[in-house]
């Protein structure tokens, strides 16, 4: 019996080993997986040129996928970020063409109504006491329906027709125009990434936001001001979708309706794919970048690989499948 | 009568890090009452896991009357007739279920065979029935959420006597239990037994195993030490074999002379159950709060911390008023609180040990612009596992695997290097082994002598009388009476917590 | 790549390449990218379909993508499809100013371009050509019928989403047909842009037919065929076969719908989604060839009935319709000679 | 101590009755002041006809709501009912238009073809661990792509142009049609709510189920098979996404691409809704459908009263927030 023991013992050494390894880098083996494969395919796939576009392509994404990441580390979850976005994108626009604001103006009007609505969000979620993922469903709806009122529906445009039958006259400024170009929309998201990621890991509001996300009563009775950084959590989580719904309007240069929507699904699989890299085992922002990287080669990859449009989404999720399998296999 | 022999040979289970087990061997007869002690950590719930399938992973063999049987799942245990309340109740029970369907569980998964429909009048009926013979004045149809600690500690209990069992794990289940719910408790103990039943009780409180058991088994460090019969033993050999040396004096030496008036509560009300509580506690004071469990102890400490709302009624903190509505204003205002229900409240299961010790002050370990000072953390964490005696691998290893011990010790561990005037215990000492709670109440009295303001809540009438200087009885949430600790003793004390005048 | 080379081992020799312009005249197909913004529905189904089977049959190589509403995602395609060997793209509901720049960089880096839909600050690119459904003429149809069957005198349910150039260019002739018919009342309006459009409509327009009883609504004017489909069923669960739909587009689906005697849709005004697709292959043809090509393009657009559906002795469909209504998806425009040498020399 | 608990709780009892009163009712009373409220400005709106128009227009909601629901009794969320319900409505017309099969093997298709995937979802999820919601996402757009890839995205609908230039020459069988009219639209509703509603609480499986919910751990350790009921959920889940595409099949009559995905929002709505109905405090088929229900009155009740579409959400958004914020609105 006594030599059973060390055997044992090193057997599942061994076998752990590999599991651990494969939760900690089965997202990052994926994507190199996917690299050698499309770059096989397609040596076009990883020249400079085509990296630039990977990343403009998941710029928006990880920007809202962020602000995601914040709420789900005080183990919340804002479903309304895609339509903060939109809201967000209307706003910036409009100032400009309806409006004939400049630059800072634009922008900060746009931020300042997403902080709107991430107070109310928090209000309701912090004072009433609504679940989170609810009630954000609910404002989700609101503000969808406050940006399509604002737009009366329309796509803004620069010259759009207005009610009244006059031509709107404001044009966009072109600073406005550089975020949503090479290099600038890169820096940006690059730059949120570093600063959420610090801020989560660095810092001690950090460590308070993942402690009241792992229990907030111990939190509370630690003296932690929950619902200060609850309220703080949705208030950022609002700014990053409004920084995304602003680098999407420059991006178009429009205001389409509801453009930040398709956003949110993106964003929520990045933020979770997230939770495994390096074996973090929480939101955190490195690794929600990495999930964004993800979906972006992916797709960019199909697309090289001129997978017939209906079959791409059977392939990104079997690889979305994949990569979570890789992650979460492991005993018990 | 015919007795079975539950054998377990050469058990040994490893978890990343730890030896948790290392062969240990364990026999027991139906019909008794068997102990199972150790210090924190010593491996009692994982030999008992093993005996409840709940792991698959450990060798060794486990034989029911002489026949090897083999016990990978909770439903071979059930098979074996093997029972367990696990020492974490609230792992065990349903929260939005009724108390009738969380003691009837066990019957409604094995015992319905080809039946489909439940008849929730007959279960209620049951369970009923069930809370009646143990004299748990619940009701059935209850939330389970809505229970308090003892409470669901009890519809466990309920749970495992509804089913027929062989042997029955209780695992520190006298541990949130008043005196007079434990004396209810080993009343259903010795009537198991009387049918047979094959009891293993873990327990920190020795006076209890030797009230109620026939044998002993103690462990230490995952091994076995001795296997005895009590009436062959005494609990001075038993603390000995169980920490490997001689347990001195448990209480420390009392600080004679308090300072002056810190810490003022008057006329404080609360919604539910405070009554126009007022307390004095001076510099280094050590104030106990003593009361049969439900008197209101946790809602005072809770109330003081500004968990819960007050009514009516002030605090006063170096003669200044204090306004304390939420935990946050309590911290800031220099209050400290270890709660009760430490896996609710105290702990963060999933982060680490660090991660738990810097929780509460956290703004000592930050460099400008509130940056984290690791380094510094880490140092400090490392300190206060040595002081405190945490058995842990290491300081980054998750609380969640930790033993309930020394889940305990990091739940008080967090508050000792905060800064604040006044620190409030409730029940600190649950579930904590002979040998740490010396170290706890050292750690108490250190504070004190540092002048800060202690209260300290709990239903061990023998550890108030021991550590406090000073103590208020509560009953029903009024303060019945006030006693210099010297001057009094546990009758007295029992005689005031039951409502005597 | 591989692809191209497969076609072209296709060729069938006997067929003489000789009056096709140099570009063709080795058997050398071209790359083209078909890229569509807007996705999941059946127009998006048929107009790809018609790229790229006439794509196909010139020999092309061709590969399509719809962003589903996503205009990143559209640019992001844009961007890299340049990044790639094509040699030609057809760029389908690129309405946003973006886009503009997006294609602008298409043609600095020598490729040639066709428009479907897309923003008209496009014309000010040469060489780019703008090709468009002819709007005004299909709502015009449309609305004319309307007008002329109620005699100028009827309370109407108007279904419209703004938010969409196509949209916007309807109600504009909608808003002109109102001012010139006093006769003519909006009672309702409804329209959401939705993947489940038909069966909200279908839910509106159910509450809409219970809020006004039988008499207070004569027509519905349906400015996109997912509308108008919602709206013939809620009017057939209501049993409200009194009032007329009048619809713009078209799809087999809603011909089998328009088939059903019961059916109130009467009328869809529509231009062949499938011959957009091979009408824009073609003039990107030709721009390869190095040919001329107009600047801008209309396709025409055709008034289907039920009435003459139903005249029909067979189930009508996308194709067979051509036998029904004249002209459907027979356009000729810009088809060229060599054209028919080169579908013939690939034929299999 | 015997009298000391009377006392306590009536005390308790004073101030809580008016929120447990909240709690319990919030949902249902919304309701009845919505109904009061349209009916004022309207009274066509409860007249029969139109409360059967609710009724058929939240059938397929309420039918996709309730397999959520049942995931969600396991404490699973299962986000590809969707595209499930896509896919089960493109085989039951396809199989009527591409292979002129009958009414039966046509529903047995589809169903089968649904309950594969919740093989699919259940094996990854049990076996490998995967987080549901995660698994979910990744499903949702393998069985979109798959549902696109089947129709080649194109809608399917009687004598449709197939690839090959001939004609689709299948009809849907006039039985088939039923399914999706009054009154057995209606009908099955009621069957799957008042079966499901029976099955969750009032046998053994249903409240295994809910025990799992609650605490896995304390389900595994009385020895339910929680693996078994976690697989049978899933099932369960497809299986009426399944019979929720059928019955739009049916409605509609055509296979139209991701037809069911704007279900998914709707649905969950409805089962979150549904968890606080009569202070149930967990999911529950009946608290799915009186929150199905209250989406299908707004939806209705606002057309009436010519709510300008986009502000629709707005209205749609505010009413859920209020049901939720008088449902959760309690003293800590
Ligand atoms: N799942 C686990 N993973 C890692 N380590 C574990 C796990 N469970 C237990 N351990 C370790 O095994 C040892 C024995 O723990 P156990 O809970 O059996 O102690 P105990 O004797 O019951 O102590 P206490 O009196 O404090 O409850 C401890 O060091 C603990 O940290
Ligand atoms: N979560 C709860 N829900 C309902 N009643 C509760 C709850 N917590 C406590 N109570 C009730 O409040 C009263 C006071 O409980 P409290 O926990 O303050 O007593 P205690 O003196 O601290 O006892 P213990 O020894 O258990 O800590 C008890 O009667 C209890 O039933
Ligand atoms: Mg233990
Ligand atoms: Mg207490």
């Amino acid at each position: 019996m006594a030599d059973v023991n060390p055997v044992q013992s090193t057997n599942s050494k061994k076998s752990f080993d590999l599991f651990q390894f494969l939760y900690k880098y089965g997202t990052i083996l994926t994507i190199f997986i996917l690299i050698a494969v499309f770059a096989a395919s397609n040596p076009a796939f990883i020249q400079g040129n085509n990296i630039i576009n990977i990343l403009r392509s998941i710029s928006i994404v990880t920007i809202i996928a962020i602000g995601i990441t914040i709420s789900l580390s005080v183990n919340g979850f804002d479903l309304s970020v895609g339509s903060v976005a939109s809201l967000s994108n209307a706003i910036v626009i409009s100032m400009f063409v309806w409006f004939s604001q400049n630059t800072v103006i634009a922008i900060l009007s746009a931020i300042i109504a997403s902080l709107l609505v991430g107070v109310l969000n928090s209000f309701i979620i912090v004072k009433i006491k609504v679940p989170d993922m609810l009630l954000t469903l609910a404002t989700m709806f609101i503000i969808q329906g406050i940006a399509l009122t604002y737009t009366k529906g329309a796509t803004v445009s620069q010259n759009m027709v207005m009610p009244d039958g006059t031509f709107a006259t404001g044009m966009i400024s072109p600073v406005f125009e550089k975020i949503g170009q090479v290099p600038w929309i890169i820096i940006i998201m690059v730059i949120v990434v570093v600063v959420v990621h610090v801020f989560l890991t660095y810092t001690k509001h950090g460590r308070y936001m993942y402690v009241i996300g792992g229990n907030i009563e111990a939190a509370r009775l630690s003296g932690i001001p929950v619902n200060k950084y609850k309220v703080v959590a949705y208030l950022l989580s609002a700014l990053f979708a409004a920084i995304g719904g602003i680098v999407l309007a420059s991006r178009v240069m429009t205001a389409e309706i509801n453009a930040g929507a398709p956003y949110l699904m993106d964003s929520v699989a990045a933020a979770f794919i997230g939770f495994s890299v390096l074996g973090a085992g929480k939101p955190n922002a490195f690794g929600t970048f990495v999930g964004a990287v993800l979906i972006g080669i992916l797709q960019n990859g199909l697309v090289m690989m001129s997978v017939p449009y209906f079959a791409m989404d059977i392939v990104k999720g079997t690889v979305l499948a994949f990569a979570l399998g890789l992650t979460y296999y492991k005993q018990k | 009568m015919n007795h079975s022999v539950l054998e377990m040979k050469k058990i040994s289970i490893e978890f990343p890090g730890v030896k948790a087990l290392d062969e240990v061997d364990f026999i027991m007869k139906s019909g008794t009452t068997h102990a199972l002690i150790g210090a924190n950590g010593a491996g009692k719930s994982t030999l008992m896991k093993v005996l409840s399938g709940a792991y698959t992973h450990y060798t060794g063999e486990i034989s029911v009357d002489q026949t090897k049987t083999i016990i990978k799942s909770p439903k071979d245990a059930q098979k074996n007739g093997i029972q367990i309340v696990h020492q974490e109740v609230d792992t065990a029970l349903i929260p939005y279920l009724t108390v009738g369907e969380n003691i009837m569980l066990t019957k409604t998964v094995n015992e319905m065979g080809k039946r489909q429909f439940i008849k929730w009048k007959k279960l209620h009926e049951h369970a009923t029935t069930i809370l009646n013979s143990l004299n748990i004045k619940v009701s059935s149809t209850k939330l389970v959420s809505e229970l308090t600690l003892a409470e669901k500690q009890m519809v466990l209990i309920a749970r495992t006597v509804s089913s027929d069992c062989k042997f029955l794990i209780l695992d520190e289940p006298t541990a949130p239990l008043s005196h007079s719910e434990t004396v209810e408790l080993f009343r259903i103990v010795r009537e198991l037994k009387e049918k047979n039943v094959g009891i293993i009780f873990i327990s920190h409180r020795l006076p209890e195993i030797f009230e109620i058991c026939d044998d002993i088994t103690i462990m230490r460090n995952g091994k076995l030490v001795t296997h005895e019969k009590i009436s062959e033993t005494t609990p001075n050999r038993v603390v000995e074999s169980m920490l490997g040396k001689e347990l001195e004096e448990q209480f420390p030496q009392k600080a004679i002379h308090p300072g002056d008036l810190l810490f003022e509560v008057n006329n404080l009300s609360d919604s539910e159950k405070l009554n126009s509580v007022s307390l004095q506690i001076c510099h280094g004071e050590i104030v106990g709060i003593a009361g049969l469990v439900g008197a209101g102890k946790t809602e005072l400490c809770k109330a003081l911390f500004g968990e819960t709302k007050v009514k009516s009624g002030e605090l006063k903190l170096k003669g200044k008023k204090l306004s304390i509505s939420n935990p946050y204003q309590a911290v800031k205002s220099g209050i400290a609180l270890v709660p009760e229900e430490r896996r609710k409240e105290g702990i963060l299961v999933q982060e680490s040990v660090v991660t738990n010790l810097t929780a509460a002050n956290l703004g000592a370990f930050t460099k400008p612009f509130s940056f984290l000072n690791r380094k510094a953390e880490k140092q400090k964490a490392v300190e206060l596992i040595k002081s405190l005696g945490i058995k842990t691998p290491s300081e980054e290893t998750k609380v969640q695997n930790l033993s309930g011990g020394n889940q305990q010790k990091i739940a008080i561990g967090k508050w000792l290097i905060t800064d604040a005037d006044v620190y409030i215990f409730d029940e600190p000492t649950k579930g904590v082994d002979v040998g740490a709670k010396k170290d706890i109440f050292d750690l108490i009295s250190e504070l004190a002598s540092r002048g800060k303001a202690i209260i300290y809540a709990s239903s061990e009438l023998a550890e108030i009388i021991g550590i406090t200087n000073r103590l208020y009885v509560l009953y029903d949430g009024q303060i019945a009476k006030e006693l210099e600790t010297d001057a009094t003793n546990e009758e007295e004390l029992l005689y005031y917590s039951t409502g005597g005048n | 790549g591989e692809t191209a080379e497969s076609t072209q081992a296709k060729g069938n020799p006997e067929v003489s390449l000789d009056n096709v312009p140099e570009r063709f005249a080795n058997g050398e197909g071209a790359k083209i990218k078909v890229i569509r913004k807007i996705g999941g529905d059946d127009h998006t189904a048929q107009f790809l379909a018609g790229a790229k089977e006439e794509g196909e049959a010139l020999g092309f190589t061709v590969d399509v993508f719809t962003a589903n509403g996503d205009t990143a995602k559209f640019h992001d395609a844009i961007a890299q499809g340049l990044e790639e060997d094509y040699d030609g793209f057809i760029i389908s509901h690129g309405d946003d100013e973006a886009t503009v720049d997006a294609v602008q960089k298409l043609v600095d880096a020598g490729k040639s371009v066709v428009t479907f839909d897309s923003n008209e600050g496009l014309a000010e690119i040469g060489g780019v050509t703008l090709t468009s459904q002819d709007d005004e003429a299909l709502a015009k149809l449309a609305l004319d019928q309307l007008v002329q069957d109620t005699n100028g005198e009827a309370n109407i349910v108007y279904l419209w989403v703004d938010g969409f150039p196509p949209m916007v260019r309807r109600n504009a002739v909608y808003q002109d047909i109102l001012a010139n018919n006093s006769g003519i009342k909006e009672v309702e309006r409804f329209g959401v842009a939705a993947a489940d459009t038909s069966v909200q409509t279908q839910n509106a327009v159910a509450a809409m037919l219970n809020k006004h009883p039988k008499g207070e609504i004569d027509a519905i004017f349906a400015t996109w065929d997912a509308f108008a489909i919602g709206a013939a069923r809620a009017i057939k669960e209501a049993g409200r076969d009194e009032i007329k739909i009048y619809g713009i587009d078209v799809s087999n689906a809603d011909l089998q719908e328009m088939q059903n005697e019961e059916s109130s849709w009467k009328y869809t005004a529509a231009v062949d989604p499938k011959l957009i697709g091979a009408v824009d292959m073609r003039l990107l043809a030709k721009k390869l060839a190095g040919e001329e090509t107009p600047e801008a393009y209309n396709l025409e657009a055709s008034l289907i009935s039920q009435e003459a559906l139903l005249q029909s002795s067979e189930p009508i469909n996308m194709v067979n319709l051509a036998d029904t209504v004249e002209g459907w998806g027979q356009s000729t425009a810009f088809e060229e000679e060599w054209m028919k040498t080169l579908k013939e020399y690939y034929k299999k």
